[in-house]
């Protein structure tokens, strides 16, 4: 199993959803996350005080998925979440050792 | 001092109080001859009406504005309206309050007797509706500022979230010019065109609801929906706010109804029992209306009640009744909601913050009510040979007149503006958001 | 005009003050032979505080509750805040008025001769204390509408977070009916049961606060404690906003407390200053209690210091002396701090955000403490003849009739709507917060 | 009652009303001979003002400063507003009038005839600047009560974020005794120092801003600033709230300004235009200096130039004319925007939420600026020998005398303070945040 | 050394917390998620505009343990955590290579 | 390629982010979490209701690396964020298999 995490424009929160569960994927957690990276971010000034907002606003989405979606899932996020535009995010793929569904006990691929 | 007036005065009353500043041309003439009394009763009141409507515009109506945005848009919702007022104050005292009530008698406009205040001193008096009783003219001008700086501070709620900072401010100073004063002084003055067929209207129910509406609808057609309208997620970054602004709006809308009376006496205590029964009944009949066809009554639906019956009972307050008023109110509300959460679906345009949708739709339900709930026969102060047919009709008139006059004025500045500056922000701009974008800042950190 | 009241007439004053509606029965005989006067400045001042009452419930009130419960239960409270207020608004014009008020010289209620507010036009006038002295009536009703508005809305606080919304609106419905516009009459006009006894009752404080506070208690028994409560963490979601909802609160409550003076006079400016002295003296009790015994003191011990002052002073302010007002108000927070950090939690009843602590523990002292501090001797206007012992011993018969009374009418008014409706939302509702599950929205989004 | 003040008449009275209160110490005496006059309007207009002044502090200026803090200090500032507000009440009472007001006719304070308000009654009447007119002598001090509580919060803006509970709390009652009192009694009483040389200060721009502002200079540097400044990012956690605190602090200003001319009259009329039009001119012209020199108008820019058009209309509401405030409010608006944005980087003090760059800077250019447009070339009200050279001079006297004497008496007063308590929490308690660590409590919690 | 990631429903995290300090685990990290799985979200109107929050507020828990902890910590989430309605949540167990503690500079599982 | 994970005191952001881009890193993700550990919360009383806060505010950063650059990225936040004092942090270090630009399409460790 794998253990996907991919930083995502939070405009494309839900063409990715639809993008995931279209290819069979039943479960993600996401969360707000300030992304750096090669895009820059901006200036906000209070009064005198000048302040560098270096973090953009990003999601992040984490999806454990059985081995065999693993290709699939990171094209679809590909895919859909990619405007040509600098700051379209990044996909990071980790090995799952182990996994469980609390409510059943289910373990393994099942528990996905 | 004793109270006497019949109930036919009232409604004498009502009608000079639509145009309430008729006297002010003549009183320099007419103190030579009748004895002017200022009562400090009166100028208390006055002073803090004028402060309620203030209060409405910072923070109450950019707070229920800003509270309907995203985050990211926020401050500038907070800025439009902060900004608009001041800048049509200062325009008032240069050349807008002359515009409207400068003393000239043309059916369009008061003339340019009045720029900068000229001739204005703290002894200088300004008519009520009752003969021989003056209140200080810098109290009159100020009272009426507020109502200049809130209208165009009305209209941002169509095309907040995607508008440019420099073409608001444009669009709301030349609006003001050539919309708002006109109409002001068409409604109120007494050689004003809509004055003159007899419309009644207390405390502004043409001049800024309808106005604003109008402008609004205009406005989300020209400027055209935001990015995602329809698809994203677009929920009120805070309700809360959204009620504070609610909540502070109803304070400060007595300054407007019960502060158009000019003198606190019985008069203005009618306006005030209305402005709450007709508010009431609002609240009620929206969530009522939810609670019944969605099973769930909303915090917004209450807030849009509420927002709804203040705007139809505003050209009602001085000349319905208590009761008359709750009746009126539930019906302006359940009209705004009907339009608001079906007709408006039907259509494909986005105003954002139902502005047409609210003060659109209810300012002309109010006006036409006000035709009928005058009637004696439904508890208003109307004198016994009032018609429900004939006002019907001129305040028909009045709506239409303020509508044409309205849409087409808009219509052209909007373009204008266009033109010089351009309506929208860029696509990039829109999507950081205008707080950042347009104002270099973000509304909260931790 | 100039005064020259002496301390007799003073306390006289605040006796005829507590059933200051006396006159209004009367008046239309009365008018016949007295020259009845009604002055600019008292209608000025009387609308403002109206308008001032208003602003305690929508957002006063509104916020400083919904400050204090969790982020998904926020909307909830301020929905609950608006739709009691415009529910008993309309209650009031139809039948509420004329229960309290109506005329009727039963001890229990006014009688249904006002239903409606018939007969009512803006030229009726109401007495004042002053003989007289009249104000509108519409305006005595949009004031004393605002109480009966907000009573109900305070009671809401002690079973947040847990109970029906259908629940919390029938309930109050009833409640006012059966509860508040008896005890209303019964305390402030001249034929009712408690006012004949001679109990000082400046602003409301057994009608508002007593009769709250006891129907919270009651609440919170009958409905049990909310899931979670004592192990969950149940912080306030925005202390920010509760600190702007005690501010407002304070704001409005000169309105409450100056404006029951229904003149504006030296009495009404002795109100004022004692609901900031009282205040003042209240919040620094509470903080510096937690400063001793806690070693740290808290912005929700000062705004709940605040809150206790205002309550304690409310029956008090017309008779008392700023000294005594302080002290007055440092002993009340004193005892509702102690009540609410210590007694309340050796029983098991969940007042989730202390209603009967407050208003209820605050408002028993503050209306005994009324019959020590008018004494002349502590700086009070009672007359040479005050004695505080037999007045001590009227004011414990008034909290006593008012403790009865409410408690048994909101015992079986929460038994009766349990069976109708049921109070409370099922826990997967609570769980999920009120405002998605009755309401379907969110108080934030981003 | 018809107006007949000619513009010798009004300068004169703006000379009278610097130091109004004169007259009470006398009115005991003088009741023998002249007729006084309590007109209900005034009362009415006054308990209104008094009520929009505590408005100001809570929640007013504890938003405008609490929105400007991080959130882990939010709880602090709100905390201390409100705090510091109800001691200086109770010392009002005990013995703050007494010091300011107490009839004593030194140059420098009142002396203690009137502490715990001895033999004041709701019979008491103050004078106001009109022959034989007065008010209740309990209005008058409540209303000077809320000034004297808002002025030492308005210093809290400089060591926000690191200040020690107990610190502010004993340096605010040290300071209004050592610094307050003496320079209300200088600048307003009849035998004040400053009242004499004929400085002209309608509502308190030296006792309440310059003061605050000198207070605060002084704090910053002596605490130093704090950790992480320059460095960390130290942005407003809520900019919604700085707006809505504005936006009060406007609302309540007419308290403030109108209501320091005591009467509801043409007068109190001109100062509510003049608040008006000062602060719209001061909004424009801070964010137009933005919008040129920085490409964008910031929301923070229009509310900063809020408050400074606001203090700089203070001293100059009563005596100049309405568009004389545009420009003395545009003026202001931009020296303080050069202040905070450019000079104050140069030096190395952490004046955190910049109430000397306001308050102080705006002040004096206020105090100058009052002397400049009360002439009558400039459409002053100032009489036709009104000299401006000789009128700043005086100007220029009275802001240097404050000056030294709040700045020796606020530095001996920290270094005391620093001695016996210590001025600055530790690091650690200032990392974690002072709520937690100083309150223990959360502003926040979901 | 394996690092533990779990979903939990928001208030039982004082129970995971107290089920695990009790079985030895000295640290972690819980942030808020929007969650997405079989348990569905609900529908919210604003005025005529209605929008489906398909997501769900969970708790993301995240747990660095000694291997021979792993499968205790999972047990103990997993009683803890059940409620048997659904949305109880999952847990993922990823393979943790280096651990540092930066104020002792300890490594490995010293540093858990 | 490995993923870091590491826990830091709010205040070490600008300098651990300087840090990490002196050294070369270009891209990472912050978020905002609460932490347990030896380092204890506080308390807080609401009226008469107690409430202990064990978790303590941290921000979590997550670094995706080459292989050759893990080392000296653990070092570099190490040396940052370490003040000596309790709750200074913990860096976790797992290993990433595939990484992905989604603009580019670029994968491994052109990625990052
Ligand atoms: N090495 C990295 N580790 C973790 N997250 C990263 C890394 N590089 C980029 N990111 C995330 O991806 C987002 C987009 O990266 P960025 O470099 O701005 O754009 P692009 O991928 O288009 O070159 C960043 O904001 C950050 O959230
Ligand atoms: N494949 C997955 N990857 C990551 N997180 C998941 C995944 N599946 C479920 N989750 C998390 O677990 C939570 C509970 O899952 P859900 O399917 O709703 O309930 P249940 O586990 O009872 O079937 C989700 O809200 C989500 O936060
Ligand atoms: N086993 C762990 N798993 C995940 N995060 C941890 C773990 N131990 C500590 N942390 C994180 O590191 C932070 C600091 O740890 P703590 O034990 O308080 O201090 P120290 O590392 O100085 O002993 C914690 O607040 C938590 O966010």
């Amino acid at each position: 199993m794998k253990y996907i995490i991919a930083a995502i424009k939070p405009y494309k929160l839900d063409e990715v959803r639809d993008a995931l569960t279209a290819i069979g994927v039943r479960g993600m957690m996401v969360s707000e996350v300030k992304g750096f990276g090669s895009q820059s971010g901006h200036t906000e000034i209070y009064r005198g005080a000048e302040y560098a907002v270096n973090f953009v606003p990003k999601l992040k989405v984490e999806i454990a998925v059985p081995e065999a979606l693993a290709d699939d899932v990171v094209d679809a996020i590909r895919k859909v979440a990619k405007t040509n535009k600098i700051g379209d995010g990044k996909i990071f793929v980790l090995d799952l050792q182990e996994a469980l569904r609390v409510r059943t006990g289910e373990t393994g691929e099942d528990a996905l | 001092m004793s109270r006497n007036t019949s109930q036919r005065k009232m409604i004498m009353r009502v009608l000079a109080g639509a145009g309430f500043l008729a006297g002010i041309a003549s009183v320099p003439a007419a103190a030579q001859e009748t004895v002017q009394v200022m009562d400090k009763g009166d100028v208390a009141w006055m002073m803090i009406a004028t402060i309620l409507v203030l209060f409405m515009i910072v923070p109450g109506l950019a707070l229920f504005y800003g509270g309907l945005v995203r985050t990211k848009n926020m401050l500038s919702v907070l800025m439009q309206c902060t900004m608009i007022a001041a800048m049509v104050m200062v325009i008032w005292v240069v050349y807008g309050y002359s515009m409207a009530f400068g003393g000239g008698t043309g059916a369009y406009w008061g003339g340019l007797g009045k720029v900068f205040l000229a001739g204005v001193t703290p002894d200088s008096m300004a008519a009520t509706f009752t003969d021989g009783v003056v209140i200080p003219e810098y109290l009159f001008i100020a009272f009426q500022m507020t109502f200049a700086a809130i209208t165009p501070a009305l209209i941002v709620g169509a095309f907040a979230e995607r508008i440019k900072f420099s073409a608001v401010m444009l669009f709301s100073a030349l609006w003001v010019t050539v919309v708002y004063f006109p109409v002001a002084h068409m409604v109120w003055d007494a050689s004003g065109l809509i004055f003159n067929i007899g419309a009644l209207d207390f405390a502004g129910g043409t001049v800024v609801h309808i106005n604003a509406g109008i402008a609004a609808l205009i406005g989300a057609l020209m400027i055209g929906p935001r990015i995602g309208y329809g698809r994203d997620m677009m929920a009120p970054h805070s309700m809360t706010l959204t009620l504070v602004g609610a909540g502070i709006l109803w304070v400060g809308w007595f300054g407007f109804n019960a502060g158009s009376n000019l003198e606190a006496n019985g008069g203005a205590t009618l306006a005030m029992i209305n402005t709450f029964t007709a508010t009431a009944g609002a609240i009620l009949a929206w969530a009522g209306l939810e609670a019944v066809l969605r099973g769930k009554a909303s915090m917004l639906g209450a807030a849009s009640g509420m927002i709804s019956g203040l705007v139809a009972v505003t050209p009602a307050a001085g000349s319905i009744g208590p009761v008359g008023a709750i009746v009126l109110g539930a019906i302006a509300s359940g009209v705004c909601y009907y339009f608001v959460a079906v007709v408006k679906a039907r259509f494909d345009y986005d105003d954002s913050l139902d502005v047409f949708g609210i003060h659109g739709i209810g300012g002309i339900v109010g006006a036409i009510g006000t035709g009928i709930f005058t009637s004696p026969a439904l508890g208003g102060m109307g004198g016994e040979d009032f018609s429900i047919a004939s006002q019907v009709v001129i305040q028909a008139k009045a709506v239409g007149i303020t509508v044409i006059w309205c849409a087409i004025g808009s219509a052209v500045l909007f373009k204008l503006v266009d033109l010089v500056l351009g309506l929208r922000v860029d696509v990039e701009a829109e999507r950081l958001g205008l707080d950042v974008s347009s104002h270099g800042e973000s509304a909260y950190h931790s």
